[in-house]
């Protein structure tokens, strides 16, 4: 099952919530690299659970999450950090730092990276303007508006460069305008080679070319 | 910007963007380590105190008087060589009543004919072996040479700077071992505080792959910093204080600068351990 | 202007914020006892902010807010918290407590009142039944999902009972069956006699017999 | 659910839900009443000490040998009824020879004629006289009267006993104070941590329109509930200690179980104080 070009693997997932919800039961699901899946279901149907299955912190009961090629075992640290690396995400867990500047919050992952100030400086810069956040450079991310908020978790996401983003319900709350800007970014990263997994309550307002659609319901990925 | 370089900026901002929680920490940790310099002195004076009493303490030993002069001679020179002995003076008749006089201020045995006064040998210690324990033993050696009758030592006076000297031990080690206790205890609670207030940043930061090590480095940091300000603080007020006080009658012995440096030294790894403590259960 | 019904009245109300962007301009609003109003404007254009002027956790530039027939001023903190004790809220600023329970959220205003512990089981329960979410009762709210949280915090302001609601948000990320549940219930408060105030990026969405609607453009309301 | 109730299960919530925190707390507050207490019961035991050493001190005034025996009596009278003191003892010149021969195994008077010793009053004062200032005053005022040749008190060692009353008393405001505001400063960085994973909490609470007292009371309560236990298991800890401990020479003195009741009352204000501190900025 291991395909060469597999990111992420979900083999017979099965998962029961501590109050006896059966959320997932025998899902399968593979995310090839490039690909841009958008997966729907109603709330509460275990989307963001299933995101945090992926990035590690949450186990299924039962079956295997294998991301790039690794099987994510929340017990071995090590290696959850060095996969959590290559995945991205905006929403859900991934939230901006309330109390630090919209700077701050970007550079972090040039920093981790061990980039040089000077070329932080400048690439920070460069997708600030290109969402057009540039005036937001150094207001507290606590006082951005929602709008704002989700932009400037793609930008992380952008700077951080990973292979795989995460994408929890990325319109929420979002007017047409700010929608369909962040279609675009979301389009724009798919063709820069992210893979991608956007979980949304509603598909209808989703229309993004070149994305396979799946649906969550009765515990399985159709 | 360099990983370093950011650790290092970071450890500093964590400080100085909460002022007062860090005043707050700092003096905590200076009070505690004040009160374990304090300790520490008050230890070393009153040893040196209880080393200047015992240094004094000297053995009488009495020879019989029907022992001939030169019989007493050998005495003297056997006990002269005896392990631990550091002075020995021969206390002749003549020498034993001018003793007298002079501590009387008149001649008391003036109408006397001859002179009732023994012989003695008078013995000082080198000061390791000024313990009631050595004493009582080479009391008895002296037993078993002949011709001494008497032997008179301070046993009690030595007993009981020897009690004072172990009281004061035990409570040096628990109190030293208490504030240890706290000091790293107060660290870690400390960092906890520090942490808990950028739990965000450090649930984000670990979701974009930090390892536990680089998110811990700067609270380790921090650990170390308010250790280290609060002993060196500690110390340098102590020593200006001391320039302003001074006793009657007590002399105030302070550690070396070696100890000193010693000693913030081991602040430095009392800040880690409290620190890494701290941090840990935040990751 | 003070007209006896008037529960919230904006009178030219101007704001900058720190970093120089004006949001409004001589702004005025009012807010009629038992009247449902939806705002809208889009995202970054102030809506959270107006709830913050509202509650009294910023101080506009200049202009005053009377709340109740009490002027707002941040400064008073008594104030504040008697006029706050009569706003509730979902969104923004009013989020469920995440390390709580859902009975533990819901229960405390009733605590503030007073209640004897018999009659707050039974109210809280009724209303936990009342919005499907009995099975949550015992959940830690940060557990919920987007649309549980947001039914958390209409439980919330119907125990809380209190007579004038701000809601900023309400249909963000919810599939079309929650958002009519929320619809409902949100009409039944209004109904029930509360006043409210919807703020929401896309008008489209939110169809409520009897609201006025009202744009923020321009730093007015119109 | 009454309010009074529900603060008082949130107190016991907010120290039960983070047990390892609210046994930090309180094994630091421990630590820090372990050492006041400490620092009390030494002082207490060493002016215990003090006191019996000085109580020991007695005053001896030599009497011209030209007076009369009849002009001594009066002498001694007057002495006997003078302010401060406590007892008077006329030692005449035959009690005089009695003591030295008994200090001396022998009588070194025997073959003198007459008797060289001269009369004496031996004076002994009541406690609160028994100072250095107090004996100078009244060793003036016995130089007035006429026919006392020499007056003799160990007037170095009451010094020295004063100097040392004095040093242990400055040491023990010292370090009480100090401790104390360890205490205070340690409540309120355990309330501010206990606080700060509460914020949540307290931020919606404010917006349902919970006053500031109303969300205060649960840390001051906590506060104070630290403050309490810690002294009153410090003083539990310590009795307790004292039954299995016993020092040679040395007696050990507690404060009054009335004073220990005042202490738990003051560590109970200074719990509500540093609770109080520490939830402040978090309102
Ligand atoms: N640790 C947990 N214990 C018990 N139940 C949980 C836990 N975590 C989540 N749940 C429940 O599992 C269900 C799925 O939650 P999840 O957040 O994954 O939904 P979702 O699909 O993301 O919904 P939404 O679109 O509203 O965000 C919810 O009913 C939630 O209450
Ligand atoms: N304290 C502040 N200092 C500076 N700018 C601020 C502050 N608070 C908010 N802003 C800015 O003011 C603008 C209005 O923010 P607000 O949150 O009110 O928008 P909104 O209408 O609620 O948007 P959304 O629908 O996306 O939630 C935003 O651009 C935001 O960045
Ligand atoms: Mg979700
Ligand atoms: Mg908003």
């Amino acid at each position: 099952m291991n395909s060469g070009n597999s990111i992420v693997e979900l083999v017979d997932i099965t998962h029961t919530h501590s109050d006896g919800a059966r959320l997932f039961d025998g899902l399968n699901f593979h995310l090839k690299s490039g690909e841009m899946a958008v997966i729907y279901g109603s709330t509460g149907i275990g989307k963001t659970t299933l995101v945090e299955l992926i990035i590690g912190k949450r186990a299924p009961q039962s079956g295997t999450v294998v991301v790039f090629g690794e099987k994510i075992d929340p017990g071995s640290e090590r290696l959850v950090a060095k996969t959590r690396q290559k995945i991205g995400g905006v929403g859900g867990l991934f939230r901006p730092i309330s109390y630090q500047t919209v700077y701050e919050n970007l550079v972090y992952p040039l920093i981790l990276r061990g980039d040089r100030t000077s070329s932080c400086r400048s690439r920070v810069t460069r997708v600030l303007s290109q969402l057009n956040l540039i005036g937001k450079k150094g207001e507290t991310a606590g006082n951005l508006s929602r709008g704002e908020r989700i932009l400037l978790m793609l930008g992380r996401a952008i700077i951080a460069d990973q292979p795989l983003l995460l994408i929890d319900e990325p319109l929420a709350g979002l007017d047409t305008q700010m929608s369909s800007e962040v279609l675009k970014l979301l389009h724009r990263l798919s063709v820069a080679g992210h893979s991608m997994m956007i979980m949304t309550t509603g598909q209808t307002d989703l229309q993004v070319p070149n994305a396979t659609v799946h649906e969550i319901r009765d515990g399985r990925l159709g | 910007m360099k990983r370093i370089s950011y650790l290092i900026r970071k450890s500093a901002g964590n400080i100085i963007k909460r002022p007062l929680s860090g005043i707050t920490s700092l003096l905590l940790l200076l009070l505690l380590f004040l009160m374990f310099d304090l300790v520490w002195i008050s230890a070393l004076s009153v040893n040196w105190y209880l080393d200047r009493l015992v240094s004094k303490v000297d053995m009488e030993v009495f020879i019989e008087g029907s022992l001939s002069d030169t019989a007493a001679a050998v005495v003297f020179e056997t006990v002269r060589d005896l392990y631990g002995v550091r002075t020995a003076e021969f206390v002749s008749k003549e020498d034993a009543r001018e003793r007298l006089n002079s501590l009387m201020g008149t001649d008391l045995l003036a109408g006397l004919e001859g002179n009732p006064l023994p012989r003695s040998i008078n013995i000082t210690f080198d000061s390791p072996f000024l313990s009631s324990d050595f004493l009582d033993q080479f009391e008895q050696n002296l037993r078993r040479l002949q011709g001494i009758s008497e032997i008179f030592y301070p046993r009690g006076q030595l007993q009981k700077v020897e009690n004072i000297r172990n009281l004061a031990l035990k409570s040096v080690i628990f109190l030293g071992f208490a504030i240890s206790l706290a000091v790293v205890l107060n660290l870690l609670q400390s960092i906890r505080l520090s942490a808990k207030t950028r739990e965000e940043e450090l649930m984000q930061h670990s979701l974009l792959g930090a390892g536990k090590v680089f998110l811990s480095v700067p609270y380790i940091f921090e650990g170390i910093f308010y250790a280290l300000v609060a002993a060196a603080v500690g110390w340098a007020l102590l020593i200006y204080a001391s320039g302003y006080l001074t006793f009657k009658n007590v002399e105030i012995i302070f550690p070396t600068r070696l100890e000193i440096a010693y000693f913030c030294i081991v602040s430095c790894l009392i800040g880690m351990v409290g620190g890494y403590a701290g941090i840990r259960r935040s990751l």
